[in-house]
């Protein structure tokens, strides 16, 4: 193999990529507007240059797919004030880090010396709590359907390892209910989903089936290479054009109609839905994780007796509009003006799977001249 | 939202760990949340944790895709 | 009060503030001419200084001391300036092991031996347990510049040609996936002097201006370009060397290639013209047989840089603001 | 297996065996010359490097920022080299106030104007809490000699006289004093840049040679002239200069006032015929009113300090050996 | 007053040195051996370089002077031993950092990450148990009897408000019983001693006058400048001319005959005396302090349930034979050799008051040409 | 074995503590171990501790022995 050669199996994008940018053209005839509800494929259509190949007619909006955006800032606030406590070490993944709360982020903490650790596996954490047993580990865990096996199957592993030192701060949440959400939004015109590989890894089809059958919504599960969401794009705009609504699967080499049986019995024997706290979204229905009343020594909240404040988001902020696809990031009166990514005001701007941080640096702040897509967009919105 | 890369399984380590290697990296990933986990095997490893296995699968919508999307071009259907 | 964070620290935008924060207080300064490697004294003696800190000190493909003539090194010859002398101060927290100081002093004496360079200054400083993180060490490399002019860029010309010495990230990636207890097997860092590669370039008439790409790699390096001189700069994403170990670990921590440091990889603008025959001159040296042409400069979006994607799209390539954190969802 | 001790960074004996440790991989080193303030390249260009870790940064008479130009400004000029150029590098720790840095920089900017200095080159690291106490810079400054031929105690003779070019030891004083809260009313320390003090004596014929008595303090500096050319130094207690202050504080610590650190003063070897005139020249700087006569090179007790004490007696100053620790009973 | 004026009020020693020196000379008939027994006084003797201004005929030796150095090895083992144990802070003075035990020396448990505290007071010690509540904080007390009154003090303070996180490894020592062990001790001829002005204000004149009065040698209390020495050590002579043996006071300004009883107050309500462990010497009666009963809370051996172990000392080292004053560091095979201020083996060159240490620094390991004195005691040796 | 310094007294603190200076050196000393503490006494410190007021007295013993050394000058007495 040489050393230049990518993943064996990938489709080599740039030999087929422009027929399909040409099948999409062709076969546009109204304007429509897809979601991508991952932050990955947000990632990946940035990285990719997507919109700048696909026709001004398509546009692209992102939704809620980033954990890190979604989490509320009265949940970082609750972390920060747990991290206050003696003896905490709090282990979460890279981007929580930065999130503002109310009182900064677990970043400045660690700056000031707090132990706060960054993890890449649920199972580390444990491992932290294993290493370090006068200290009280806390994993701040957070995800969706694709991360809460993990955290299940180290709360199981901790209890039968019964080790005291280790909870969690479950700020899981569930995908479909916040999609029901979207879809019933009269305020929002989405002619497509593209859907999230991962999720769908684990939770199969029929978690999604309601958007095409019950609301008439083209839906595509789609990998993430850049090919994968071209298909996907291709995909609902064919949909349109053949008068269709279901629900296709694209991504079959990981996806099975039925899901990850083993990781959806996991997470229900270690957590039971609950109503959750989105940020700019508000208290969704359903669309959380709590752990159940067996595994409550684990919980965070109720060993060290805190609770979840609602404080006011920060003034002018408007991440919530452009979390539920409301305004996309260049209409928000802050953008790339008093929030840049080196001044972000909301999570959107920090999380580098955030819309806001990716229309910024990938359009270098709506300045760049290759964005027909996101431009269209905001023709749409007016 | 859920970054996952494609893994190779070299080794089982215990019951619930192996090492697999993403072109040529080598990590040891848990395989709780799998049937089976055999030498070989191609996992979709997000968070240390094998969520899947990948194999050759196709479905019928993206043949059809496949063959619609050609109706625009001449070239021949690359398969994934 | 603003405080200093590690994002000041990646090499982006947040560290040309720093430096900006630093020099505003200098007399005559100004920041495009800092950003250059070296700087060019009396005409003709380039200087450089830079810390070393990396963590860990031992990485695969090098280490701290082999860094530390490296690094100042190749910020000499990529102007064109001929690594003569160095300086170099230890910074040591009580309780480091002599011999693992003594192992480093070998590494970098290695390549002083190798370049002949000669260490001709030096300080160490030992301070309690708990002030440094072990060992950094400091060099300040001096020599003489052997071009006409000076290379920088200010001459750089649209349509000139860019150039990837060697495939990208492998220092960045190296020490990522040490940090994240990933164990690459063919990775290394590609930590290594670069005069002898570059040195035959310096005859060409063609050569604008060449920098090592280390904190904030190439990325970094073409925004400073694009940037400090008001020209465009577009890459294309399929011509960038990148080793499929350094994809992995990308792909696996969620960081992108662009932005990861090197330690023996110089981006080199050359007129068109010359671009083959720079090529061709690169691939003479065994550290530079993935060399590229990976791009070019344009009069289109001054300041701007842009990739060309695989899929034929173009979009920006930012200069990085914060520190690069895995990402896992 | 031997470690690195706090010892070690004394600037004493165990400093020099650190030193020798660390020159004895590299080729063509020897330690007399590496002992003198700055390195001589190409003939006549001064280079010196210094990392300053000073702890606290804020101390009375200075900063951090001021320091780190006047170390390394103060290494040039003690060898007749005109300080013309700094490159420096500064490694924060994260969480460290702008504001603070800034008010360092400034420092630093000021010093560099007053001498005429310029910034050319830099480099800013920050590491994450913990890795380093708050702050770590390293300067290189380079410039030129000004003298015909180059000061170092390889001129020592005989019979020269040498000279303190202020009263000693109050660098090390005003530091011990704030690490060990005595509030000293009258103490700053003496960091202060040389050049202008010491560029009249460059005119004379019989200057021999120059060092700051930095780290070590004039009783390290005398020890390495002794030993490094193997000749025989006598000082003479009552002579020295010492204020008040200082005798305090090492009276309280136990400390010995020879072994204090100084940032702004220059032991001086000159002819016997030239002392008088030297004297003179530098006591029109107000910097150095204190500079007096201490002592002198002999042929006897070849290798050694002596001390003549205020009762009569003699006795050795020797280099000392581990860090200087508050001594009670 | 000028910068280089030094302490108002102090003798201005090269004025009226030489007349001294001559007058010693002069009075001098027969060799005397006098042994000071204050390692202040040892290092002001080294330092002033008075040893090279005396007659042939005159030695001076050093005695059991220097705190650090008597520490029994057993005792520095036993506070490492402490360290090892969780979160201890140890606070002590300067030099014990360096003074090797079995295992190395605090300063080297130090340098791996122990907390070890250097205090320039006993106070201090009490002030760092009041800020770090969390930390248990062990205060290392060495000192003859002008530390001991000060230790006592932060006790009864330590108690007074209740402190709880505070104990104290109490290693003082007491100075007539070992000048008693000396002054019997028939390998010795010690024609004079040179008593410690600082003890002496603690102590008094009557604690030493069995010296003059019951074994018929000579004493002078002295102070600490050159020329106080130099007084003394003429004082010595004279008495010898004179046929004299008596204890002169030649420090009033600082001692008052009945001594400071506040001080002797407190030490006798804090403390017991106790035989002591001496580095060299072995246990002698009465020559040490334990914690009275009501005081038990504040030992750290108890506290800990720790004991002082009795190593063996390190092979070749003749530091006893030095504190007992049998041999000066020049006699010791190791001095010089094995033994430098690089590679201590023995205390006495640890501490920058052991003789070792000061008969290496000052006379460059034995070979500076300004050593009248003590080639003459090796003379006597011999 | 007991490095002690003079310092004068500049300001009583509290009824342990005052604030003392030595040539200009300011520091917190205790003074439980001494009779009475006054602004302008002379006191010798050890370890953070004063340990005796400095008074300028004289001993009969210290009168003798310098009579007896100017028995071998020239020079007069010259007091502490
Ligand atoms: S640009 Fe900033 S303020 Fe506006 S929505 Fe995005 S994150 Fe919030
Ligand atoms: S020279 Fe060293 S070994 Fe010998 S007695 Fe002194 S300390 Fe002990
Ligand atoms: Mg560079
Ligand atoms: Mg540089
Ligand atoms: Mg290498
Ligand atoms: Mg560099
Ligand atoms: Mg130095
Ligand atoms: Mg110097
Ligand atoms: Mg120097
Ligand atoms: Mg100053
Ligand atoms: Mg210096
Ligand atoms: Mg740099």
């Amino acid at each position: 193999m040489s050393p230049f050669d990518r993943e064996p199996g990938q489709i080599k994008a740039s030999y087929t990529a422009h027929h399909v940018i040409e099948a999409i053209g062709q076969r546009l005839t109204k304007p429509l507007t897809f979601m991508e509800v991952c932050g990955t494929h947000t990632v990946s259509i940035f990285r990719s240059g997507i919109r700048s190949v696909l026709p001004p007619d398509l546009s692209l909006i992102s939704g809620p797919g980033c954990p890190v955006c979604v989490t509320d800032q009265g949940e970082i606030d609750c972390a920060i004030n747990l991290l206050d406590m003696p003896d905490i070490t709090m282990a979460t993944y890279g981007d929580m880090l930065r999130v503002p709360g109310t009182r900064g982020s677990l970043s400045e903490r660690k700056s000031e010396g707090k132990d706060v650790r960054l993890i890449t596996s649920a199972a580390q954490a444990l491992s932290i709590a294993e290493d370090n047993p006068e200290r009280e580990i806390v994993f701040l865990a957070v995800g969706f359907e694709t991360t809460a096996p993990a955290t299940a199957a180290t709360i199981l592993e901790a209890a039968e390892k019964n080790i005291t030192n280790f909870s969690i701060l479950v700020y899981h949440k569930q995908t479909p209910p916040v999609l029901e959400q979207l879809v019933k939004d009269p305020d929002l015109k989405i002619n497509g989903f593209i859907l999230p590989g991962h999720v769908s890894v684990i939770l199969g089809h029929k978690a999604y089936r309601f958007l095409a059958d019950h609301y008439g919504v083209p839906c595509a599960i789609a990998g993430f290479e850049p090919m994968d969401i071209l298909l996907a794009i291709a995909d609902l705009v064919f949909q349109h054009s053949n008068g269709e609504s279901a629900l296709h699967s694209l991504y079959p080499r990981a996806v099975r109609p039925e899901g990850n049986q083993k990781a959806l019995d996991l997470i229900s024997k270690v957590f039971t839905p609950c109503s959750a706290r989105w940020r700019g979204l508000g208290l969704i229905p359903s669309s959380g994780y709590a752990l159940k009343e067996e595994f409550a020594a684990f919980d965070a909240l109720l060993r060290f007796g805190i609770t979840i404040p609602t404080p006011k988001p920060p003034a002018g902020c408007c991440c919530g509009d452009v979390l539920a696809g409301h305004i996309t990031p260049l209409k928000c009166p802050l953008f790339a003006a008093a929030c840049t990514p080196m001044t972000p005001v909301g999570p959107c701007m920090v999380s580098s799977e955030g819309s806001c941080s990716a229309y910024y640096k990938y359009n270098r702040g709506g300045a760049s001249p290759w964005k027909r897509s996101p431009s269209a967009t905001e023709a749409a919105d007016d | 939202m859920c970054l996952a890369v494609p893994h190779t399984i070299e080794r089982i380590l215990d019951h619930n760990t192996v090492l697999a290697t993403a072109g040529s990296v080598q990590v040891e990933v848990r395989v709780d949340l799998i049937d089976s986990a055999d030498i070989g095997d191609t996992v979709l490893v997000h968070a240390g944790f094998a969520i899947e296995k990948l194999e050759e699968n196709d479905s019928i919508e993206l043949q059809a895709l496949w063959n619609e999307i050609h109706l625009y071009s001449e070239k021949s259907h690359v398969t994934l | 009060m603003e405080k200093v964070t590690l994002g000041h620290g990646s090499g982006g935008r947040l560290t040309q503030n720093l430096i900006q924060t630093i020099l505003s207080v200098f007399p005559e300064q100004n920041l495009t001419s800092n950003l250059e490697d070296c700087a060019l004294i009396w005409g003709k003696i380039g200087v450089t200084i830079d810390s070393f800190t990396v963590s860990p000190r031992d990485f695969p493909g090098g280490d701290i001391g082999e860094l530390a003539i490296c690094g100042s090194a190749n910020d000499l010859a990529v102007r064109g300036v001929l690594p003569r002398f160095i300086a170099m101060s230890v910074v040591a927290e009580e309780g480091l092991h002599m011999a693992e100081l003594s192992r480093y002093m070998k590494s970098a004496a290695r390549i002083c031996e190798d370049l002949n360079i000669q260490l001709v200054a030096g300080d160490t400083k030992v301070v309690p347990k708990g002030h440094v993180e072990g060992l950094f060490i400091t060099t300040c490399a001096v020599g003489e510049q052997i071009t006409e002019e000076s290379l920088g860029m200010d001459r750089l010309q649209p349509g000139d040609k860019i150039i990837a010495s060697t495939s990208i990230g492998r220092h960045g990636a190296a020490i990522g996936a040490s940090r994240f207890n990933l164990n690459p097997e063919n990775l290394k860092s590609d930590c290594a002097p670069l005069w002898p590669a570059l040195k035959p370039l310096l005859a060409l008439k063609g050569l604008r201006c060449m920098r090592d790409c280390t904190r904030g790699g190439l990325g970094t390096v073409m925004c400073e370009w694009a940037e400090g001189r008001n020209i465009g700069i577009t890459l294309v994403e399929k011509q960038i060397p990148i080793r499929i170990a350094v994809q992995s670990i990308c792909d696996i921590l969620g960081f992108d290639p662009l932005y990861l440091a090197c330690e023996g990889c110089a981006a080199i603008a050359v007129a068109p013209d010359d671009a083959d025959r720079a090529l061709g001159l690169l691939r003479e040296s065994s550290l530079c047989e993935e060399a590229a042409v990976i791009g070019t400069v344009t009069e289109d979006h001054a300041g701007m840089v842009a990739l060309q994607t695989e899929i034929g799209g173009m979009r920006v390539v930012d200069m990085p603001v914060g520190e690069m954190l895995p990402r896992i969802c």
